[in-house]
């Protein structure tokens, strides 16, 4: 089995909704929420999760559109002040959802739009994980996408290793799966 | 929606803490496996209308067709997700395997493990045990570089009367001693002690 | 284990760097006589009082540590030479000057052991934290310049400089390398922003078709 | 990122075992895959190692002074933590990407005879634990290790084929395009 195939991030990707209208019917599947198993009608619009929405749309049982965090709105927004669009409410996994709807409908616009959001947003993340108190203003955070929260959280732990060691703190510890390290006493 | 209980799963267990271990969540494991169970119904059922219907309504055949294929991709979906589940926890278990062996394991942590994931804790503990018997060297110590080949420590819970690599020490509690740093490790993993920086 | 290095975060941890930098040479100045040690990683003394040796860090701490040297710093290590290093990073905006590359743990261990034995040791310790803040302060320009356009960061940066951006700067170039992959971006954008080379890709993350 | 220079460095002054010890685990920890195993150099590192125990055991007996005991000692630590560490750091590696080490054959012919041992163990209990926990459950035309290919050619091709073919070949074809659902 691939390693990447397990790859939790990915999975969760999928998970996103994606608007689909539906070109053919589909019997015995209760989609909504109402759980009797009834039938789809050919030109139903409905979200579906992209793992569902990308394998109808192969087999042309549904017909996949861009999702609105990608439109005009999106792009505006990420052309005036980019780092601090709040990218995370309208999808948490904006760079890895959209580089699968580039590939599913060949929507090359989006392409580039990922990657300026990414050139302005990745300096602040920098910058902020870097340089910043640790008690950073939560506010800053909340409007990371995943990938960034990753990236800020990598960098925030190299620093704080870092920072650690110079202290020169004890350098056994508690294997942290045991719960909370006791605090050690300053000598 | 299809599959929605299964990545339900995959959310609680990113969103606890890198290392640790939330418990097993049975009932949302078997809620899914029940649903897959459905879709196997449902794909059996359409795929038999499809036989019998034979050919006088190719449009009705198709929409059984494509609900049979929506209960297959959620069946994959579903299955993706409990593997990944499953294989996550085991990795975050292999780590913990070379902080801990399995005999050791407090009931605590124990009872997060589902029975198979005891089993196997067990078994990757008995595996790296029998390498390191192969190589006659203990990879379980040494985990952080050498400084003085001994550290000043403090006895966090009543051990009692130890026989050490190098003295028999009495690990009473909050006792401070200069114990060797590899007899000392283990304690401190277990967080039965704590290293004093003076 | 805090000193032990996360798989996926940097390559090394600090005590993993600091245990690297203390087999680096320098010299001391025994004050008892001590026969030739032939150890693993090399020989070394034979030690007479006040002739001065040259022995890795690890070796001069433990004596310092019982009394048995004084240690001599390195030449970098003067208030002298610190105060050019400091004004030549701050006046050359990209370029960093070559301080030795475990210049970070080395200072460190001399402050932690053989404080008295570094002249002037606080002005000495002060030039170093600039020095440091300086450089991290560069890094972090450095980094933003870390367009898809210029990849290839030619900054010698210090072993635990490197160690602390590393996960960083991965994980960025990780982003790149897939955003600026074929499939995801036109032909004619692509031109403006070169794939990334130098990105120790491992099993590249195949984008499901 | 490490600066080019340490390297010429390193081979200008005369290597020792433990030097070359160093540049194996320095490189192990840096590269993502597993890389060759050194079975010689760690060979030779661990008679050293013993060489060396053996001569503090001597000077413990000969009562040599402490501090020359204890500078054997930690010189004996550097070097096991060296191995140790270079072997924890290759079979964390090995648990990590053991099925695609076992596929590989030129990755598994990097490994040394106890980690393939370890190795093939790893993955076995591993599988027999996701048996246990997911295949054993599902129904059984899902039950396959194999990662689920959802646009794998034969499902698409039977679902394909049955859309197109004639009315004949459908009752001939349904009865087997369950089993293409796996």
């Amino acid at each position: 089995m691939g390693q990447y195939h397990h790859d939790i991030d990915d999975i969760l990707a999928d998970e996103e909704l994606v608007p689909a209208v539906f070109l053919e019917a589909v019997n015995g599947v209760g989609l909504f929420e109402s759980n009797d198993t009834n039938r789809v009608e050919p030109r139903s619009k409905v979200e579906l999760p992209f793992w569902l929405a990308s394998e109808l749309h192969l087999r042309h049982v549904t017909s996949v559109t861009i999702p609105p965090c990608f439109g005009k709105k999106t792009q505006e927004e990420i052309g005036a002040d980019g780092a601090h669009v709040d990218l995370r409410s309208r999808c948490s996994y904006f760079y890895e959802l959209g580089c699968k709807i580039v590939q599913l409908i060949n929507e090359k616009t989006i392409g580039s739009l990922l990657l300026v959001a990414f050139q302005t947003r990745y300096k602040e993340v920098l910058i902020k994980a870097h340089t910043s108190a640790s008690a950073l203003a939560p506010k800053y955070l909340s409007l990371l996408t995943k990938e960034e929260t990753k990236l800020y959280e990598a960098a925030k732990s190299s620093t704080e290793a870092f920072k650690t060691w110079r202290m020169g703190g004890p350098r056994f510890q508690k294997a942290s799966v045991l719960g909370r390290k006791r605090k050690p006493v300053r000598e | 929606m299809y599959g929605r209980k299964a990545s339900q799963l995959l959310k609680e267990f990113v969103s606890g803490e890198p290392g640790q271990l939330t418990g097993f969540n049975n009932d949302v494991f078997a809620q899914v496996i029940e649903e897959c169970d459905g879709n196997i119904l449902h794909l059996q059922a359409l795929l038999r209308k499809m036989q019998e219907e034979g050919s006088n309504n190719q449009t009705n055949k198709n929409a059984d067709h494509f609900g049979a294929l929506v209960h297959h991709l959620s069946l994959v979906r579903n299955k993706r997700c409990l593997m990944a589940y499953v294989y996550n926890r085991a990795e975050v278990i292999q780590n913990l395997g070379w902080t801990i062996k399995h005999a050791d394991l407090p009931a605590a942590v124990k009872e997060k493990l589902s029975i198979s994931e005891n089993e196997y804790f067990g078994k990757h503990s008995s595996n790296l045990q029998s390498y390191m018997l192969d190589l006659n060297l203990d990879l379980a110590v040494d985990m952080v570089p050498p400084k003085d080949p001994y550290i000043k420590v403090r006895v966090l819970e009543e051990i009692g009367e130890v026989l050490l690599s190098d003295q028999i020490a009495n690990l009473a509690m909050h006792s401070i001693l200069f114990l060797k740093r590899i007899d000392a490790e283990s304690f401190i993993s277990q967080g039965k002690m704590e290293e004093l920086t003076s | 284990m805090s000193g032990q290095s996360d798989p996926r975060g940097s390559a090394f941890s600090a005590a993993e760097l600091e245990f690297l930098a203390e087999d680096e040479m320098i010299e001391i100045v025994p004050n008892l006589r001590i026969k030739p040690l032939s150890l693993i990683c090399g020989d070394f003394g034979p030690f007479q009082p006040q002739i001065p040796t040259q022995v890795p860090i690890w070796l001069a701490v433990a004596l310092k540590k019982r009394g048995k040297c004084t240690i001599r710093p390195p030449d970098w290590m003067s208030v002298e030479k610190l105060t050019q290093v400091l004004e030549a990073e701050r006046d050359s905006a990209s370029s960093f000057e070559a301080l030795p590359f475990h210049y970070v743990e080395i200072s460190r261990l001399l402050f932690d052991h053989a404080r008295d034995d570094v002249p002037e040791v606080y002005m000495v310790r002060s030039l170093i934290e600039d020095i440091k803040d300086v450089r991290f302060h560069k890094i972090g320009t450095g980094l933003e310049k870390l367009s898809s356009r210029t990849y290839a960061m030619k900054l010698n940066l210090s072993a635990m400089e490197v160690n602390v951006i590393r996960p960083f700067v991965t994980g960025s170039l990780e982003t790149f390398y897939e955003l600026t992959a074929p499939e995801i971006i036109q032909e004619s954008q692509r031109e403006e922003y070169r794939r990334p080379q130098t990105a120790d890709r491992g099993p590249r993350r195949e984008l499901r078709r | 990122m490490e600066s080019e220079g340490t390297d010429d460095y390193e081979t200008l002054i005369s290597t020792t075992d433990a030097d070359l010890l160093k540049r194996s685990w320095r490189n192990e920890k840096a590269a993502p895959e597993i890389l060759q195993f050194q079975s010689s150099l760690v060979q030779r590192s661990r008679e050293q190692i013993q060489l060396m125990e053996e001569t503090v055991e001597e000077l413990i007996a000969n009562d040599e002074d402490p501090l020359t005991v204890s500078l054997y000692q930690m010189d004996i630590d550097r070097t096991l933590f060296l191995l140790r560490s270079y072997l924890r750091t290759r079979l964390q590696k090995i648990e990590k990407f053991m099925f695609h080490i076992q596929k590989a054959e030129d990755l598994w012919a990097r490994l040394s005879r106890q980690e393939q041992k370890f190795a093939k163990q790893s993955i076995e209990d591993l599988k027999t634990h996701l048996e246990q926990s997911v295949l054993s459950k599902l129904p059984d035309r899902y039950q396959s290790h194999l990662k689920q290919s959802v646009i794998s050619e034969e499902a698409d091709m039977g679902i394909f084929f049955y859309l197109n073919c004639t009315y004949i070949q459908i009752c001939m074809f349904a009865n087997n395009l369950i089993s293409m659902f796996s």
